[in-house]
């Protein structure tokens, strides 16, 4: 697998994204690319339009114009359960684990859309929390832990564009970084990443580029090794 | 020879018999309705009404068509099936988002009206329907005279309700069932067509009521009121079982079909409500019911 | 001398539940054809139909019934089958004054206990239709029962009736079991009559409790097996929904059938021509009643409904319902009544021939001698 | 010194079918400061909150409040003996008015809340007390709003004013910053140290720079046991609380 | 299909009320312009009062016993958020003791209702006992069960008088003096006891109880977390509806003269569902407009030829379907917004 920052081929391109909950419209032209294997994150304040840039991506807002295409094909118009199938993977940032199935169900549900997921034992071996509570209840897990779990479906599925809302929230600071060893290692099989984050000191360990999203735009793009000089920026976007 | 509570013996296994028989009726609906609760969380009070239709497309495809028990055993829960789709797709799929209370109002509605276009057109006394041919006479058990019809209903049903517990408890098609019951956004966000999957599951459960109603329109009258009176037991049924547990709705139909029997033979004025009093007890006992899990 | 002008009367019945069918919208296409018979008017008043759905609810039936006199000027109610909803009605019309034409209700009650002098049961009742048949089969010999109740008042007035006449005539009882009402499977308690050897097992139900007893019995081959089904309360109706492969061989009691002679047929003829099928018991006898109560109205040239009934009480009744009716004091109409077995496919010719009359039972053995009935207006 | 022990927890032990989530902790803590609960996900602190407050019932194990058992309690009843807790997830009533919201707490000691009989309005004198409170979590431009039209930061807000209103000698606050931005960060950890003065508090949070900042005393678990205790600086030097929750301490929460 | 995800956590800035209106029974803040519900309550006093001259008396005084039922059971519904399908049996059951000690004991119309409706508070009391800790699907079915069987023991008992009722219930001198067959007299009789009912549930919704209720509905474990014995609250919001559906069918026995079957079958409860949820859950004139649409649809129904199951459950569904808030509360939303 090629080393993905070298490689100028758009896999996600998104073009004056425009997205409405009902009559709100909350996303203004959002314009965004993302290249094969990078990892790229999503920062702003809280309702800056993170989480609905992902929703539109996976087709599960109210309605949304403009254009988002993912290896050459465009996503708006098609139906919604054909975009997961294309390779693209959603960690919601609720996690979204069922009560009604086990762990193991959980894990196992997300169809495999692509070969090349991680195993089972693999996913373990990131994951050692999830090991042996195959049969709990999902909901039971501790809020880590669901993280976790809501993360691991995803990687069993192979899809090779994988949008993580807020992966880190709720998570002790070991369990963040072993998160932040797991996206790198993701990242070197090639794995594409988009990554919303508020904790820009984890996002700055990991991504390549940061967009920044304020009131449904995008007003800004740092890339990774200028983010030192752009800390002052990057404090008053995110109001810190 | 000694009597049993004065109840010879043989009478005791006839009427346990029978009472499995009748619980094979209670498992068959029931399971249809635990499908539909526990995948669409609604309570589909037009499970009665959808099974009286069962029976009626039966006695009108052998009326009007000449089409007889073996060609309704197949179209009857075909048709009934795809009312079911119609009624998902144009009125139920509005109401997932909402309290599951008004899933049950809805049905509630529903089922008045079926029940009272079917009266209005063909009165309520009820219509004959005969057993088919093949299975017309009995066997001599000795203890009793079982009629060939009723053992055919007893195959028949735990055929289809195993054949149901196996597909949803075993494969994948339930964990996206019971998935999509609890998060159907997300799950089609995996991938799945959530809405074509919840449709054909209502389909499918009201399609077990139909091929119920096919199987009692010999034994029973065909009649619009046949589904009203059921349908509460069933409930209470499902309620024991526990609320969209299908081992539950199955095992409980059975066992309380065979309760029952033993009611009618020792306490027969009680039959009506020993369903209820053990729903009672049940849930006080063990509130999500005998197999359900709390949620 | 009419009231109003106009003498209107309220068909009330059960337009869409379990009485829909042997009372229903044919009451009122009954009642219509006795009008028709005086012209649509009587000394210059018209005649005018309503009719109102009590849909087996007393309280319903009361609220029309008050409503109708009180609001509508309804002159003489008919019909409303449910013994519940005719007492409810049979109270009011007491109070009011008003005259009530009972076709549909079994309770012997409503002659006995709660009579009223302006209250005429006229076709049928439980006492009829169960002492009936039973006199009938343990004359033939049949002298041991077993009866499958209806658990509620109803049900077990029936089983009395008949228990008591079967033990007067030196039959016995061997056993009965009550079941509760709506109920569907029956088999348990066939089991039990069949174990019980009776020769009848006695049916003391109604509605789809009785047609899905006597449906299931011949699925478990009671009759064949020696033993005689009677159903202690059956209409023709019953009997056309069950199919002659399930009822045939049943004993039941009658107060009509539509093919008993030319009178009777050629009335079915023009009933059916509206209805679309034939008359049950109930609707002729809507019929019968409402034309004696115009006769009386015509006689008296008025509508008062104390000298109506008068009339009404000693004029003798005679149509095609009954060639020899007579109104006992308690206001019981006392007519034949048949006993009747329903025919084997075989035997049957056509579309409702479902009854052989096997005996006709005289009026005063058919009904309760009304000095017994409990009524105070008998002296 | 046993009087300064207000609550304690003695041998306490909770399996879920099997699953052991806390094992033997025994817990101290100190009338009038602030204890913190910190460790990995799924250490079992919500448990041991939950176990404490009797939201659920301990497998083995005592819990003693100002030296009196309260292991057999219901938890309504913990909670009118001074113990009041909040949630991991926002809890306030969402269709009532903010001032409904901690009126319906203010209420509670009156001893009238059964009487359907009384006007609404013989609550309105507790509107004074209820606003003071709002004006203490500064929600004050919000009174008049349903709760669920706030922020989520604000609902926290909210929570704590209706957990205030009781007056309660223990809080228990179950990761009360979790999910807020940073502009409320430290707006509601000030605000927790206010409300501090004379009581006593007990929380988990993972925020550790607020942990740092705000509490006197730290227990740390893992896997459902005690894996230390003492103050922050000796704690985060320990290097099994090191490896088992901290890590590098490179990525942390700002 | 719209989105439901459940949120563990929203933290949004800004303000979500979308999943508010729907993810519980559609509920209104009753009480925040009381000047315009003066009005509306005064011209219903002033039309109440004239109604009996203008419309059959008895007709309104059935109107008026199914609005304090639905009143009754939106009680709990619509301020608690249980759903009963078993109200029936508060309503049949007092009617058949009222009835029972009207005709046979000879108690006066006031007493025998009275007995009526203890006789609901405490079948209420067992009922809930039973059921309160259950809530939701579990709630209604344990209501239905239980109701089922008082249905049966009315079939079963002597006093009760089978499927024929107590018929000829004397409606007897209110405190013996008014003689109540006069069906004016009856019908203020009948509006009082009705306006009393009203006052209750009024009352008891804006009271300190009624604050409790309230927040118990919206999150349960946070009222335990604040010291309230939740149980015991639900308890006596469901003692009370119970209580005041037995006064209703107390004083329909003596409207009707009549108690019977019909009154406590499961279609009973349905019915009660079904007024309230056209008339508006959770609002207070909901209920009673619910009930005057149904009584007056079912009796001109029963004049016609249309089969009147269908014509009602055509009702039902398009309440579900289109206005969930029912009449009332579709009303108060389209003014309360201006
Ligand atoms: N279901 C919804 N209905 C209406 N408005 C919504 C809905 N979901 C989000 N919004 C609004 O859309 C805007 C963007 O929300 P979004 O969830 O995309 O923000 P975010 O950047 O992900 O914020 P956070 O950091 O809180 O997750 C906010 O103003 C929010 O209030
Ligand atoms: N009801 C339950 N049934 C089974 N296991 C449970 C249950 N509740 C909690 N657990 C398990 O107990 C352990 C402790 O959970 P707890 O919620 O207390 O963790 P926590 O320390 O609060 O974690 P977090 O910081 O992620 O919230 C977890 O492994 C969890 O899966
Ligand atoms: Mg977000
Ligand atoms: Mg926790």
């Amino acid at each position: 697998m090629p080393d993905g920052a070298t490689v100028k081929t758009a896999m996600l391109e998104i073009r004056d994204l425009q997205a409405f909950y009902g009559e709100s419209h909350v996303l203004h032209g959002v314009n965004i690319d993302v290249r094969q294997g990078e990892v790229v994150t999503l920062l702003g304040r809280n309702g800056a339009g993170k989480t609905t840039t992902m929703r539109s991506i996976m087709g599960i807002v109210g309605k949304r114009n403009g254009s988002i295409r993912f290896q050459g094909k465009e996503l708006i118009g098609m139906a919604q359960h054909k975009i997961p199938r294309l390779g693209i993977g959603y960690v919601p940032e609720e996690r979204g684990i069922f009560s009604s199935l086990s762990v193991d169900e959980n894990l196992m549900l997300p169809p495999v859309v692509k070969s090349g997921g991680m195993t089972v034992p693999q996913i373990y071996e990131l994951f050692p929390n999830l090991q042996g509570r195959g049969t709990t209840q999902g909901t039971r897990l501790s809020g880590g832990e669901q993280q976790m779990l809501a993360i691991a479906r995803i990687l069993r599925t192979g899809a090779d564009l994988i949008l993580l809302d807020e992966p880190t929230e709720g998570l002790a600071p070991v369990i963040i970084e072993q998160i932040g060893v797991a996206v790198r290692k993701l990242k070197q099989r090639g794995f594409t990443i988009v990554l919303v984050e508020q904790n820009f000191r984890f996002a700055a360990t990991i991504a390549d580029r940061h967009y920044v999203m304020e009131e449904g735009h995008v007003v800004d793009m740092i890339p990774n090794d200028q983010l030192a000089q752009n800390m002052d920026k990057l404090h008053t976007y995110l109001g810190v | 020879m000694f009597d049993l509570l004065g109840v010879p013996p043989q009478v005791l296994f006839g009427q346990l018999l029978l009472g499995l028989i009748n619980g094979s009726f209670y498992a068959l609906l029931s399971l249809g309705l635990a499908v539909i609760f526990g995948m669409l969380n609604v309570i589909n009070f037009a499970h009665g009404a959808l099974y009286m239709i069962g029976a009626f497309v039966a006695w009108l495809l052998l009326t009007k068509l000449g089409l007889g028990y073996w060609w309704a055993l197949g179209l009857s829960p075909l048709i009934v099936g795809l009312l079911g789709v119609v009624l998902e797709k144009t009125m139920l799929s509005r109401l997932y988002k909402l309290d599951h209370l008004y899933g049950l109002l809805l049905t509630f509605g529903l089922a008045l009206i079926m029940e009272g276009a079917f009266r209005h057109f063909y009165g309520v006394s009820g219509q004959p329907y005969p057993i088919p041919d093949a299975l017309k006479g009995g066997q001599n058990l000795g203890f009793m005279f079982l009629p060939n019809y009723r053992g055919w209903v007893v195959v028949a049903s735990l055929i289809v309700c195993f054949g149901t517990w196996f597909a949803i408890e075993r494969t994948r098609l339930g964990a996206y069932l019971r998935a999509a019951t609890e998060n159907p956004v997300l799950v089609q966000a995996f991938g799945i067509n959530v809405p074509v999957m919840i449709t054909a599951t209502y389909g499918f459960g009201v399609a077990l009521a139909g091929l119920a109603g096919v199987l009692a329109a010999p034994i029973y009258q065909v009649s619009p009121l046949m589904g009203s009176n059921l349908i509460i037991v069933v409930f209470a049924v499902v309620v024991i079982g526990g609320m969209g547990s299908i081992l539950g709705a199955i095992v409980t139909g059975l066992g309380l079909g065979l309760l029952e029997g033993l009611t009618k033979v020792f306490y027969p004025e009680a039959s009506n409500i020993v369903v209820f009093v053990v729903m009672a007890i049940v849930l006080l006992i063990k509130p999500a019911g005998l197999f359900g899990r709390e949620r | 001398q009419v009231s109003n002008n106009v003498i209107k009367i309220g068909v009330m019945n059960d337009r869409s539940g379990i009485y829909a069918d042997l009372a229903g919208e044919g009451s009122a296409i009954a009642a219509r054809l006795a009008a028709e018979e005086f012209g649509g008017k009587i000394a210059g008043a018209p005649i005018e139909i309503v009719v109102a759905d009590h849909q087996n609810k007393a309280d319903i039936a009361a609220n029309t019934a008050r409503e109708w006199i009180d609001a509508g000027n309804v002159d003489v109610i008919a019909d409303v089958p449910n013994s519940a909803a005719a007492l409810a009605v049979q109270g009011i019309t007491k109070d009011k004054k008003r005259i009530f034409l009972m076709s549909g209700p079994g309770s012997t009650d409503l002659s006995g206990k709660s009579c009223s002098p302006y209250g005429f049961q006229w076709t049928y009742d439980n006492y009829a239709m169960a002492a009936g048949t039973a006199r009938a089969l343990v004359e033939q010999g049949k002298k041991n029962w077993y009866f499958i109740t209806a658990d509620y008042a109803f049900g077990h007035s029936l089983e009395d009736e008949t228990s008591k006449m079967v033990k007067q005539l030196d039959g016995k009882v061997a056993g009965n079991v009550r079941h509760p009402l709506g109920n569907a499977d029956f088999s348990s308690y066939l089991l039990q009559a069949q174990a019980s050897k009776a020769d009848v097992i006695g049916l003391a139900n109604a509605g789809g409790d009785a047609t899905n007893a006597v449906k299931q019995a011949s699925e478990f081959g009671i009759t064949q097996s020696g033993q005689s089904l009677a159903g202690l309360l059956l209409f023709i109706s019953d009997i056309h929904a069950l199919g002659l492969q399930a009822s045939q061989g049943l004993l039941l009691t009658t107060g009509f059938y539509w093919d008993t002679d030319e009178q009777t047929r050629e009335w079915t003829k023009k009933f059916e021509a509206k209805a679309g099928r034939k008359p049950t018991m109930v609707q002729a006898g809507v019929y019968s009643a409402v034309r004696h109560y115009l006769k009386a109205v015509e006689a008296v040239g008025s509508d008062d409904p104390d000298k109506v009934a008068a009339k009404m009480r000693e004029t003798p009744v005679a149509d095609m319902f009954t060639k020899n009716g007579k109104i006992a004091a308690n206001g019981r109409m006392f007519h034949d009544m048949y006993l009747a077995q329903v025919k084997t496919p075989g035997e049957s010719k056509a579309p409702w021939d479902y009854y052989k009359i096997v005996k006709t039972i005289p009026a005063e053995q058919a009904f309760l001698d009304p000095a017994k009935s409990g009524c105070a207006l008998v002296k | 010194m046993a009087d300064d022990i207000i609550l304690e927890a003695r041998g306490l032990s909770k399996e879920f079918k099997g699953f052991i989530a806390v094992k033997e902790v025994n817990l101290q803590v100190r009338r009038g400061t602030i204890h913190a609960l910190i460790g990995p996900n799924g250490a079992g602190k919500s448990t041991v909150f939950n176990l404490l407050t009797k939201f659920l019932t301990p497998t083995r194990g005592q819990i003693l409040y100002k030296g009196r058992d309260i292991t057999a309690m219901k938890p309504a009843d913990v909670a009118l003996l001074g113990m009041v807790r909040s949630f991991q997830i926002s809890a306030v009533f969402p269709h009532l008015s903010v001032l409904e919201n901690v009126r319906v707490a203010l209420q509670r000691p009156r001893g009238t809340s059964f009487h359907f009989w009384k006007p609404e309005a013989s609550l309105h004198d507790l509107h004074d007390r209820a606003e003071e409170l709002i004006e203490a979590v500064n929600l004050t431009p919000w009174a008049g709003h349903t709760a669920a039209e706030l922020p989520y930061g604000r609902k926290r807000a909210l929570e704590i004013a209706t957990t205030l209103a009781l007056d309660p000698e223990v809080m228990l606050l179950d990761e009360p910053l979790a999910g807020m931005g940073h502009e409320d960060i430290e707006g509601t950890a000030a605000l927790i140290k206010r409300v501090s003065a004379d009581r006593t508090i007990l929380m988990v949070e993972h925020n550790l720079s607020v942990v740092a900042h705000l509490s006197d005393t730290i227990t740390v678990l893992r896997r459902g046991e005690i894996l230390a205790e003492g103050a922050y600086d000796v704690v985060s030097r320990n290097p099994q609380v090191m490896e088992a929750y901290m890590g590098t301490g490179e990525v942390g929460h700002a | 299909m719209a989105a439901q995800i459940k949120t563990t956590s929203i933290k949004t800035a800004g303000i979500k009320t979308a999943d508010t209106q729907t993810t519980t029974i559609a509920l209104r803040r009753p009480g925040q312009d009381s000047t315009r519900n003066a009005v509306i309550l005064g011209i219903g006093l002033l039309i109440a009062l004239a109604a009996p001259f203008v419309l059959y008396p008895v007709f309104v005084m059935k109107v008026l016993c199914f609005a304090l039922f639905a009143c009754a059971f939106n009680l709990l519904i619509g301020f608690a958020g249980l759903l009963s399908f078993g109200h029936a049996a508060f309503f049949g059951g007092a009617a058949y003791i009222t009835a029972h000690s009207a005709k046979v004991w000879g108690l006066g119309p006031e007493v025998s209702i009275l007995l009526g409706m203890g006789f609901s508070a405490l079948l209420g009391l067992a009922f809930g006992a039973l059921a309160i800790r259950r809530q939701g699907i579990y709630f209604a079915m344990i209501t239905l069960a239980l109701s089922q069987m008082v249905f049966f023991m009315a079939l079963q008992l002597k006093f009760t008088g089978g499927e024929d009722g107590i018929q000829a219930v004397p409606r007897g001198h209110l405190f013996g003096v008014i003689d109540l067959n006069n069906s004016l007299s009856m019908y203020y009789f009948v509006l009082a006891v009705f306006l009393v009912g009203f006052a209750v549930v009024w009352r008891a919704v804006h009271s300190p109880f009624g604050q409790v209720l309230k927040a118990i509905r919206e999150n349960e474990p946070r009222a335990v977390s604040l010291g309230y014995r939740t149980e015991r609250y639900k308890l006596l919001a469901f003692v009370l509806s119970a209580s005041l559906a037995g006064l209703a069918g107390g004083t329909k026995a003596l409207v009707f003269q009549l108690a019977s079957l019909t009154d406590v079958t499961w279609q009973m409860s349905g019915e009660v569902v079904l007024m309230t949820l056209l008339g508006g859950m959770g609002t207070l004139l909901g209920p009673v407009v619910g009930a005057a649409i149904v009584v007056t649809l079912e009796s001109y129904l029963a004049a016609t030829s249309m089969p009147v199951p269908v014509v009602i459950g055509a009702i039902f569904v398009v309440c579900v379907l289109v206005f969930r808030r029912g009449i009332v509360g579709e009303l108060q939303a389209r003014f309360g917004r201006r």
